[in-house]
C-alpha cells in the first residue's frame, strides 16, 4: 500500500472560508472541499477544460499590493489586507487557485451570471422532460432548480434540430436538448481517441454531429452519455424504459476483465435496466466499456440454469457420494468472487484434490479492458486456489486419459469450451455449480444452479492487487443457491469443518488463513478498493499490457 | 473651425495616379529600404522603438503594439510565429483592404520588419475568405518580395530567414478574434480559447509563442522605424499617436476613407467638413464611430469629460476629438476606425434588428451568453419589426445584451451586446413606441440569418 | 250480529275479544315502527323508506306506488324478516329467562288493553253511553298500573339472562329508572281520581267514568283534565316518556354507551317482540293520557260525544266514537316520535335527578294541593 | 400550567325545567318535516357533478384523437398508494406522432388501491390524466378492478386541450429555423 506523495498546498478563501488546497486545483473542485458546489455542464473532472458554459462564473479577488513597492495595501477598517476583485466574471473551472486568492460563488453578481446562463440554456431546450431519459439526473433540471430564474421571458419561437439521431449502434443523440457543452467530443478526442464528434453551423444553430460516413461505435461510446449533463446523448439500450428516480443503486465491479471497472447496477424491483461507471481515480476513472453495460442481460438469459425440481437434499447427496469416491479434481475460475474461490480451495484440500483454473484472455483494448479477462484471477492466487497464472486444461486432460480422475467439481467453468473433449466429459463424472447452461452443465451427473454476480455479494482482486468488493443488485433466480453455500454444504457433506457461508463468516476464515488479508472484514473494504501486497507474485508474468491507470510489472523490468 | 488637412501616411500613395501594386512601383517610392536599414539592427532595439513610439493596435481594441511583443515568451525555445490579422470583417471597416489591394508590399515590409523584430521565422496573413482578390494579390506580391530577396532564405543578404504564407479564411467575422483566427489557422473551428491559460503571446498557434497584428498596425511599424519613434510620437495626441484610417460609411455626401492623425479631427470636422455633411433635407442622428461593434453615438447627447487637470469639460458629439482615449471616455470606442452614419431617415429598431441579424450569424456558438444570446436578440428585434413588437421588448432586449456582455470566452460578448445596450439606452422611445403599423418592407430584407 | 256474539259461550266471547286486542295491537305497533322511520326521515330532510314492492299490492295503480312511497312493503318485509330469520341464541345466556324476557315484555303491554276503553256507543236500550271495551272493570287505571308496571321485569330479565355486560347495566338502568318514575305516575292521577269521584262510598277507578266525568254539561263539567290539572298531565306525560322508555329517557337501550342496551344479545323474533311491546306500550299509555286527559273520546272540550251520535246506528256511533279517540292517541305516539328525534338523551344521573329531585316532589305537592283545592270546592 | 377557567353562568329558571327549550327543538324539527326533501334519490336522480370533481382516474386523448401520456411516470412516482404502473416505450417512427417519441405501452391504475386523490392529474405535465366524472365503479374480482390502458382512454375520451404542445411542435419542426 503506498501512499502518494503529498502534494504542495496553496491556501485560498472560499466566500471567505480559509483552505488548504493542493497546487493545480481548479476553483470548481476547490469550492467543493468546502463543500460549495459551482454549478456546471462543460467541466469535467476527467477531461480537458473547455470552458464554454459560462455556467460556473465566480468572483475572483487577489490581495491588494502596492504596484510600485510589493507592500501589502492594508484596509484600515478590518486590518487585513484589502482584495482586488476583477470587475468581470471568471470562469471557475479554467481558473487554477493562487496563494491568497479570493472566491466568491454566491455574490448578487455571480447569482445574476448564473441565472443568465440558466435563461439562455433553456430557452432553446425543448423542455420534453416527460420524454427525457435524463429527467432525474440532469443537470439541466438541478440547476435550473438550483440557479434559475424560475420563469421565461423567452415568447419567441425555438430553434429546430435533428431529433432521434442515430448516433451509434448504441447511441441516440437528441440535438434540441443539446447545450453544446462538447464533452462528449473531448471524451471521444481524449479518452477514446476516437476522434468523430463534432459542431458543425454556427452560433445557436450549432449542432453536435458525426464525422459523415462514421459512427460513434467504439467501445466507450457510452460513456459520452453518462457525462452529457442533459440528455442529448441517451443510451439506445435504456432509453424510455424507465425513470432514474425509480432504480435502486448497488456498487457493483465489473466483471469483464481484471481492469475491475468500478460500476453502479441500477435495478428496480428485481430487474436491472442498467449499469453506470463509478468514480475510482486509480482504477477507471469514470469511465467504463460498453461491452460490459450489457452484461445484465445474462440475470434473465434464456440458459440461465433452472432448479430441476430434485430436492437440494437429493443434489447434495449424489454430489457427496461422487466425490467421496475419490479421485477428485476441482475446477476453480477466475470468475468466482475471492470467497468462493476460497471454499473452492478448502473443498479441494479436503478432498486432496488437484486444482485448476482455467485461463481466459483477449486482447486488451489499453484503456479499460486488459487482456486476461478473468476479473479474480489474483483471487486464485491470493487464496492459494493456484500458484501459477491460469493457463488451459490440458493437464487435466491428460489425468483424465490417464484414469486418474474420476470425479470433477467445476465451478462454473465450462469444461469443454476450456478445451476438454466430450470422449473426456464422458469418462469422468461431472458436479457442476454454475448460473448458466452449457456443454458441461449437460454432461454433469450434479447441477447446482447458482448465482450470477449482480445476484451474490462478494470481492474480486484486479490486476493491481487491489481488492474490491461487489454487492448483489437484485434477489437471486428463485431455487438457485449462492455458489458460497453450495460449496460450504460440500465442505461439511464430505467431512469438513464449516465456519458459516455467509460474507462475515468467510472473512473470518478468511483473515485468519491468508496472511495478506489478515484483520480485515468485508465490511472493511472501502468503496474505492484495497490494494494489498503483490510481492508474492512478482516473478508470475500476467498477460495483462498496459492500460489506464496500470502499468504491468514486466514492463517496468524491461524498460 | 475648418477640419485640418489629411495627414496621410498609410495611403500616401494609394490614391496616386499610376501608382500600382507591383514591387517595382513600390520600390521606385522607397519601398523595402525601411526593411534593409532595420535589419542591420538589433531586433531588442527594434522592439524599444515600436514601444517608445505609443503604437496602439488598429485592429479594434486599441492595445499598445509595443507592450503586446513584450508579452511574447521567448525563453520557451519555442518557434515564435506572427499573423497579420486580415480578416477584415467588422460591418463598415474597409482599411485593410485597401491596404493589401493597393499596397500590398507596405504590408509585407511591415510584417518582415516586425518578424525580425521578434524573431519570427514564420508568418502568416490570414485573411478573409471575401477577399479572393486581395488574397491573389498578396500571393503576388510575396512571391515578388521573396523573388527579390524581401522574404524567405537569407532576407536582403542577411542571414535572417522568414517566409510568409497567406491563409485565407473560411468565411466567419469570429475568425478575426486572435484566438479564433488561431484555432483557424490550426485547421479547426474558430472557437476562441479560453484566457487563461491560453493567451496566444505563451501558447498560441500550435501551442507556441504567437503575435497576432492587425494589417494597419504592422504597416505603421513601417512607418516608424522610418520616421524614428520620436518623431511618430509627434503626431496626434499623447497615447494616441500615429494616424488613423477613417471608413465613413452611411448617409454622408462623401463616404469614404480618410486618413488623419490621432485626435486631430473632431467628429463634427469629419462628417460635416470633410465627408460634406447630410445628405439633402436631412440631418444626422447617429453615429457608430468604431465599427458596427461599437457604442452608438446619438447626435445631440453630452458629455462631461474629465481634463487632466482635474476640471471638467463638456462635449458635443460634434466635438468628441477622434482618439483613442476621448471616444472610450463617451462610453464608446475608436474600434477598426469604421464610422458608420445614420441620418433622420432610419429607424433605429430597424438598423439595431439588421446588426443583431449579422451577430446572430456570426457567434461561434462556442460559449453559451454569446451563443444563446445573440440569437435571441434578433429573434426579439426581427419580431419588433414584423410588427410584433411589445412595449417591454426594449427593456428585455437590453437585459438580454446585459447578461452577454463580460461573461464570454471573446471579445464577440461585447461586440455583440455593445449595439444593442447602447441603441436601447440613447433611443429607448424608439423601442417603446415601435409598433406593428410601422412594420416596414424593409422587414424582409431582414431575414440575413 | 251482536246477538250472535252474545250467544256465544263466554270463553269464545273472552277468547274473541283477546285476539281482536292483539289483532289490533300489532299492527299499530308495527305502523308505529313505520311512522317511527318516516318521521324521522321527514325531520331529517329524506323520504325514509320508499324503495320495497312486493308483487300483487305493489303493482295496482295509483295504490302500489302511494304504498311503495310510504314505505309499507318495508314494513311488512321488516316484520317477515324477523320471523324468517335464524334464531341465533348466544351461547352464555340464561335460556330460559332469556325466551321469557320478551313474553313478559309483550304479555303485559297486551293484557293493559283489555281494560283501556278505546270508544264509546250509543246504547239505545239503555239510553246511555256505554264504552267500547274488553273488560269494564272497576279498577280501570290500577290495572293499567299494575299489570303495565310488569314490563321492567322484562327488562330486568333480559338484562340479566343474556349474562353479558351491556345488557345487565341496561337492565339495572331500566329498573331504576321505571321505579322512579312509577312513583311520580301514579301520583300524578291522584287528583284526577279525587276529582271524579266525589266523597262516597261508591267510588270508581274506571277509565270510562274519568271520561264521563269530563263530558258533564257546563263550564267545569265539559273541561278537560289537562285544562283543569296541567300540572297533573305534564307529570304524568314526563313519566310516561320515562316509562315507556322512549327519548330523551331510553337509558336502558342507550346504543351510545351501552351498544343496545338490554336487548344487545337479542336477535330476530324476538328482538322484534321487545319492540311490539314497547310500542303497544306506547299506544296504551298514549291511549290512558288521552282518556285522563284529554277527554277520551269527546271530540272536542264542552262538546260531548253522546248527544252527537245519539241518532245514528250503533254501529256508526261507536266508529266515530273510536276514531276520536284512536285519532289523539296516534297524535300523542306522534308526539313521542317527534320528541324522540328532537332531543337528545339524557345522562343517567340527570334521569335520577329528575325523577327523583323534581318529578316526585312536584307530585307529591301537587297532590297535597289538589287533595286540598278539591276538599276544599267539596265543602263548599 | 396553561389551565383556563371558564366561567359557566347559571341556567336560569327556564332553562333548568328544559321546556322552552324543548319547545324550541320541537318547532325547530317540525319546521324541517314539513320542508322538502334535502336528499337526492340516487340510481334515478344523479347529482349534478361539481366543476373539479375527482371521480375516478382516467387517460384522455386531445381532440385531434392523439394520447397525450407520454409516459414520464410522473404520477406513478407521485401515487401515495402506488396504484398506478406504466410501462414506457418508443413510438414507431412512421407513426404519424413519431415526434412526441414516447408513449405508455401498459398503463395500469389499480383501483382497489387508488384513493383519488388527484396528485396523478396534479402531478401530469401533459394534462393526459385526468379524474373525471366516473364516481361508481365495480367489479366481481381484483383483475376487473385494474384498468388497463385501453380502459382507461375508454373512460376518459377526448378532453379539449389549450395548447396543441405537440401539434405547433411538429409544426415548427416542418418550419424549420426560418421563422424570427
Amino acid at each position: 500500500m503506498i501512499q502518494p506523495a503529498q502534494p504542495e498546498l496553496v491556501t485560498v478563501f472560499i466566500d471567505g472560508q480559509e483552505i488548504a488546497v493542493p497546487k493545480g486545483t481548479n476553483v470548481i473542485e476547490a469550492a467543493r472541499m468546502v463543500g460549495t458546489d459551482v454549478p456546471h455542464y462543460c467541466y469535467h473532472p476527467k477531461l480537458s477544460i473547455a470552458g464554454n458554459c459560462r455556467m460556473c462564473l465566480i468572483e475572483l479577488g487577489m490581495p491588494m499590493t502596492d504596484r510600485a513597492t510589493r507592500e501589502p495595501i492594508m484596509d484600515e477598517a478590518t486590518g487585513k489586507q484589502k482584495i482586488n476583485w476583477i470587475p468581470r466574471p471568471q470562469i471557475g473551472c479554467g481558473t487554477t487557485v493562487a496563494p491568497g486568492m479570493h472566491v466568491k460563488t454566491q455574490s448578487p453578481m455571480v447569482k445574476e451570471c448564473r441565472e443568465g446562463v440558466m435563461e439562455f440554456l433553456l430557452i432553446n431546450h425543448p423542455l420534453d422532460c416527460p420524454i427525457c431519459d435524463q429527467a432525474g439526473e440532469c443537470k439541466l433540471q438541478e440547476q435550473a432548480t438550483g440557479y434559475g430564474r424560475g420563469y421565461s421571458r423567452f415568447i419567441e419561437q425555438k430553434n429546430v434540430k435533428p431529433k432521434r439521431t442515430r448516433l451509434g449502434p448504441r447511441v441516440t443523440l437528441d440535438d434540441e436538448r443539446c447545450v453544446l457543452c462538447s464533452r462528449c467530443i473531448r471524451f471521444t478526442q481524449e479518452v477514446a481517441k476516437d476522434d468523430v464528434l463534432g459542431f458543425v453551423d454556427r452560433g445557436s444553430y450549432s449542432t453536435l454531429t458525426c464525422y459523415p460516413g462514421k459512427e460513434l461505435e467504439n467501445n466507450y461510446s457510452l460513456n459520452t452519455v453518462d457525462i452529457c449533463p442533459v440528455g442529448a446523448l441517451t443510451s439506445t439500450d435504456f432509453r424510455f424504459k424507465m425513470r432514474v428516480w425509480f432504480l435502486k443503486q448497488t456498487n457493483s465491479i465489473c466483471p469483464e476483465s481484471s481492469v475491475g471497472v468500478n460500476t453502479v447496477v441500477w435495478s428496480r424491483e428485481g430487474v436491472i435496466y442498467r449499469i453506470t461507471p463509478r468514480r475510482n481515480d486509480e482504477v477507471n476513472d469514470t469511465w467504463m466499456p460498453d461491452s460490459g453495460r450489457v452484461l445484465y442481460k445474462e440475470v434473465q438469459a434464456e440458459n440461465r440454469l433452472q432448479p430441476t425440481g430434485d430436492p437440494a437434499s437429493d443434489l447434495l447427496a449424489t454430489a457427496t457420494r461422487l466425490l467421496q469416491g475419490g479421485a477428485v479434481a476441482v475446477v476453480g475460475s477466475g470468475r468466482s468472487s475471492l470467497e468462493e474461490q476460497f471454499l473452492t480451495a478448502k473443498l479441494a484440500r479436503q478432498l486432496h484434490a488437484a486444482t485448476f483454473v482455467v485461463g481466459r484472455t483477449g486482447a486488451g483494448d489499453g484503456i479499460l479492458i486488459s487482456a486476461d479477462r478473468n476479473p479474480n484471477t489474483r483471487g486464485a492466487l491470493v487464496t492459494g486456489l493456484i500458484s501459477e497464472v491460469p493457463g488451459d486444461l490440458a493437464a487435466l486432460g491428460r489425468e483424465i486419459d490417464a484414469g486418474k480422475v474420476k470425479t470433477v467439481v467445476s465451478v462454473g467453468e465450462d469444461l469443454s469450451a476450456a478445451g476438454l473433449t466430450a470422449e473426456q466429459l464422458a469418462k469422468v463424472a461431472i458436479v457442476y455449480l454454475g448460473s448458466h447452461a452449457n456443454a458441461t452443465s449437460a454432461a454433469a451427473q450434479v447441477v447446482f444452479p447458482t448465482l450470477t454476480v449482480f445476484e451474490k455479494s462478494g470481492s474480486f482482486i484486479n490486476q493491481q492487487f487491489r481488492l474490491q468488493k461487489f454487492a448483489s443488485a437484485v434477489p437471486g433466480l428463485t431455487g438457485a443457491t449462492d455458489d458460497r453455500v453450495v460449496l460450504d454444504q460440500l465442505v461439511t457433506a464430505v467431512g469438513g469443518e464449516s465456519a458459516g457461508s455467509d460474507l462475515v463468516s468467510v472473512w473470518r476464515e478468511l483473515a485468519a488463513g491468508i496472511p495478506g488479508l489478515a484483520d480485515l472484514t468485508y465490511a472493511k473494504i472501502p468503496d474505492t478498493g484495497l490494494l494489498l501486497a503483490d510481492d508474492t507474485w512478482s516473478q508470475l508474468t500476467f498477460p495483462e499490457g498496459e492500460s489506464l491507470h496500470h502499468q504491468p510489472a514486466a514492463a517496468e523490468t524491461t524498460a | 473651425m475648418p477640419a485640418p488637412a489629411e495627414r496621410r501616411i498609410i495611403f500616401k500613395h494609394i490614391d496616386e495616379e499610376g501608382y500600382s501594386n507591383d514591387l517595382a512601383c513600390y520600390q521606385k517610392h522607397g519601398g523595402y529600404q525601411v526593411l534593409q536599414k532595420a535589419l542591420t539592427a538589433r531586433p531588442e532595439d527594434i522592439r524599444e522603438d515600436v514601444k517608445k513610439s505609443g503604437l496602439r493596435g488598429r485592429g479594434g481594441a486599441g492595445f499598445s503594439c509595443g507592450l503586446k511583443w513584450s508579452f511574447v515568451d521567448r525563453k520557451s525555445g519555442k518557434p515564435i510565429y506572427l499573423v497579420v490579422n486580415a480578416d477584415e470583417s467588422e460591418p463598415g471597416t474597409f482599411k485593410d483592404r485597401y491596404i493589401i489591394h493597393q499596397d500590398p508590399h507596405q504590408l509585407i515590409e511591415g510584417t518582415m520588419i516586425s518578424c525580425f523584430a521578434n524573431d519570427v521565422k514564420q508568418a502568416y496573413i490570414y485573411i478573409r475568405g471575401e477577399f479572393p482578390e486581395g488574397a491573389r494579390i498578396l500571393e503576388r506580391a510575396i512571391q515578388e518580395a521573396r523573388d527579390a530577396g524581401f522574404v524567405g532564405r537569407n532576407i536582403c543578404g542577411t542571414d535572417y530567414s522568414c517566409d510568409i504564407f497567406v491563409h485565407r479564411g473560411a468565411g466567419a467575422y469570429i475568425c478575426g478574434e486572435e484566438t479564433g483566427l488561431i484555432e483557424s489557422l490550426e485547421g479547426k473551428r474558430a472557437n476562441p480559447r479560453i484566457k487563461p491559460p491560453y493567451f496566444p503571446a505563451v501558447l498560441g498557434l500550435y501551442q507556441c509563442p504567437t503575435i497576432v497584428n492587425n494589417v494597419e498596425t504592422l504597416c505603421h511599424v513601417k512607418h516608424i522605424l522610418d520616421m524614428g519613434p520620436d518623431e511618430y510620437l509627434k503626431i496626434g495626441t499623447p497615447n494616441n499617436t500615429g494616424t488613423r484610417i477613417f471608413c465613413v460609411s452611411g448617409h454622408v455626401k462623401k463616404p469614404g476613407y480618410y486618413e488623419y492623425a490621432c485626435g486631430e479631427i473632431t467628429m463634427g470636422q469629419l462628417l460635416y467638413d470633410v465627408c460634406g455633411g447630410p445628405r439633402e433635407g436631412r440631418e444626422f442622428k447617429a453615429v457608430i464611430p468604431g465599427g458596427s461593434s461599437a457604442k452608438i453615438l446619438r447626435f445631440g447627447e453630452t458629455f462631461t469629460l474629465k481634463n487632466q487637470d482635474g476640471s471638467e469639460r463638456v462635449l458635443k458629439v460634434e466635438d468628441i476629438p477622434l482618439d483613442f482615449d476621448t471616444l472610450a471616455a463617451c462610453g464608446t470606442m475608436g474600434g477598426s476606425g469604421g464610422v458608420i452614419v445614420m441620418d433622420d431617415s432610419v429607424n433605429m429598431v430597424e438598423a439595431l434588428a439588421n446588426i443583431n441579424a449579422f451577430y446572430a450569424h456570426e457567434s461561434c456558438g462556442q460559449c453559451t451568453p454569446c451563443r444563446e444570446g445573440s440569437l435571441w436578440m434578433k429573434k426579439i428585434s426581427s419580431r419588433m419589426v414584423h410588427g410584433e413588437a411589445r412595449e417591454e421588448d426594449g427593456e428585455l432586449i437590453k437585459s438580454v445584451a446585459d447578461q452577454i456582455a463580460g461573461r464570454t470566452i471573446c471579445a464577440f460578448g461585447e461586440a455583440c451586446s455593445w449595439p444593442t445596450q447602447s441603441f436601447v439606452l440613447k433611443f429607448g422611445d424608439e423601442f417603446k413606441a415601435y409598433n406593428e403599423d410601422k412594420k416596414t418592407k424593409s422587414a424582409d430584407r431582414l431575414e440575413l440569418v | 250480529m251482536i246477538e250472535l256474539y252474545l250467544s256465544l259461550p263466554i270463553w269464545v266471547q273472552a277468547s274473541l275479544k283477546g285476539l281482536i286486542a292483539i289483532g289490533l295491537i300489532i299492527p299499530i305497533a308495527g305502523a308505529c315502527s313505520l311512522a317511527e322511520r318516516k318521521i324521522s326521515a321527514w325531520i331529517q330532510g329524506r323520504p325514509g323508506p320508499n324503495r320495497a314492492r312486493a308483487w300483487g299490492l305493489g303493482y295496482i295503480p295509483i295504490l302500489g306506488p302511494i304504498l311503495q312511497r310510504l314505505g309499507v312493503f318495508h314494513l311488512m318485509a321488516d316484520g317477515a324478516k324477523f320471523v324468517f330469520k335464524e334464531d341465533v341464541v348466544p351461547g352464555h345466556v340464561n335460556k330460559f329467562y332469556y325466551y321469557l324476557a320478551p313474553l313478559v315484555a309483550l304479555v303485559p303491554s297486551l293484557c293493559t288493553i283489555v281494560v283501556v276503553p278505546f270508544g264509546a256507543y250509543f246504547d239505545a236500550a239503555t239510553e246511555t253511553l256505554k264504552p267500547l271495551i274488553l273488560a269494564d272493570v272497576d279498577v280501570g287505571i290500577l290495572a293499567v298500573f299494575a299489570i303495565g308496571s310488569l314490563s321492567v321485569y322484562s327488562l330486568i330479565l333480559a338484562g340479566w339472562a343474556s349474562n353479558s355486560k351491556y345488557p345487565f347495566l341496561g337492565g339495572v338502568r331500566a329498573s331504576a329508572q321505571l321505579i322512579s318514575y312509577e312513583l311520580s305516575m301514579t301520583l300524578s292521577v291522584i287528583p284526577v281520581f279525587l276529582w271524579v269521584n266525589a266523597p262516597g262510598p261508591e267510588a270508581t277507578l274506571s277509565l270510562f267514568a274519568v271520561v264521563e266525568s269530563q263530558s258533564q254539561p257546563g263550564f267545569w263539567g265539559g273541561m278537560w283534565f289537562v285544562f283543569l290539572m296541567p300540572l297533573c298531565a305534564f307529570v304524568f306525560l314526563v313519566s310516561l316518556f320515562a316509562e315507556t322508555n322512549r327519548q330523551p329517557f331510553d337509558m336502558p337501550e342507550s346504543e351510545a354507551d351501552l351498544v343496545g342496551g338490554f336487548h344487545t344479545e337479542y336477535g330476530e323474533f324476538k328482538w322484534s317482540i321487545f319492540f311490539v311491546a314497547e310500542y303497544a306500550h306506547m299506544t296504551i299509555g298514549s291511549g290512558v293520557f288521552v282518556l285522563l286527559f284529554l277527554g277520551g273520546w269527546n271530540p272536542l272540550p264542552w262538546v260531548p260525544l253522546e248527544p252527537l251520535i245519539a241518532g245514528l246506528p250503533v254501529w256508526l256511533g261507536g266508529l266515530i266514537g273510536a276514531s276520536v279517540f284512536l285519532g289523539k292517541t296516534f297524535f300523542f305516539i306522534f308526539l313521542f316520535m317527534w320528541v324522540r328525534w328532537t332531543l337528545p338523551r339524557f345522562r343517567y344521573d340527570q334521569v335520577m335527578k329528575l325523577g327523583w329531585q323534581k318529578l316526585l316532589p312536584i307530585a307529591i305537592a301537587n297532590v297535597i294541593f289538589y287533595a286540598l283545592a278539591i276538599a276544599l270546592i267539596e265543602r263548599a | 400550567m396553561s389551565f383556563k377557567t371558564v366561567e359557566r353562568k347559571p341556567l336560569s329558571f327556564a332553562e333548568r325545567t328544559y321546556v322552552p327549550q324543548i319547545l324550541g327543538g320541537l318547532k325547530t324539527t317540525f319546521k324541517k318535516m314539513v320542508k322538502p326533501n334535502e336528499t337526492l334519490e340516487y340510481p334515478e336522480a344523479r347529482p349534478t357533478i361539481p366543476p373539479g370533481y375527482r371521480g375516478v382516474p382516467t387517460l384522455v386523448k386531445d381532440p385531434n384523437g392523439r394520447e397525450k401520456c407520454v409516459s414520464c411516470q410522473l404520477c406513478e412516482f407521485v401515487c401515495p398508494p402506488k396504484a398506478i404502473r406504466i410501462k414506457p416505450g418508443e413510438i414507431p417512427a412512421d407513426d404519424p406522432t413519431a415526434h412526441v417519441e414516447k408513449a405508455p405501452q401498459e398503463f395500469d391504475i389499480d383501483m382497489l388501491r387508488c384513493i383519488y386523490c388527484g396528485l396523478c392529474q396534479e402531478v401530469c405535465p401533459e394534462e393526459a390524466i385526468w379524474l373525471q366524472n366516473v364516481f361508481s365503479l365495480s367489479g366481481y374480482t381484483r383483475e376487473e378492478m385494474v384498468n388497463n390502458k385501453a380502459k382507461l382512454y375508454e373512460l376518459g375520451g377526448t378532453l379539449p386541450d389549450d395548447h396543441y404542445k405537440w401539434d405547433k411542435k411538429k409544426a415548427a419542426e416542418e418550419a424549420g429555423n426560418g421563422g424570427h
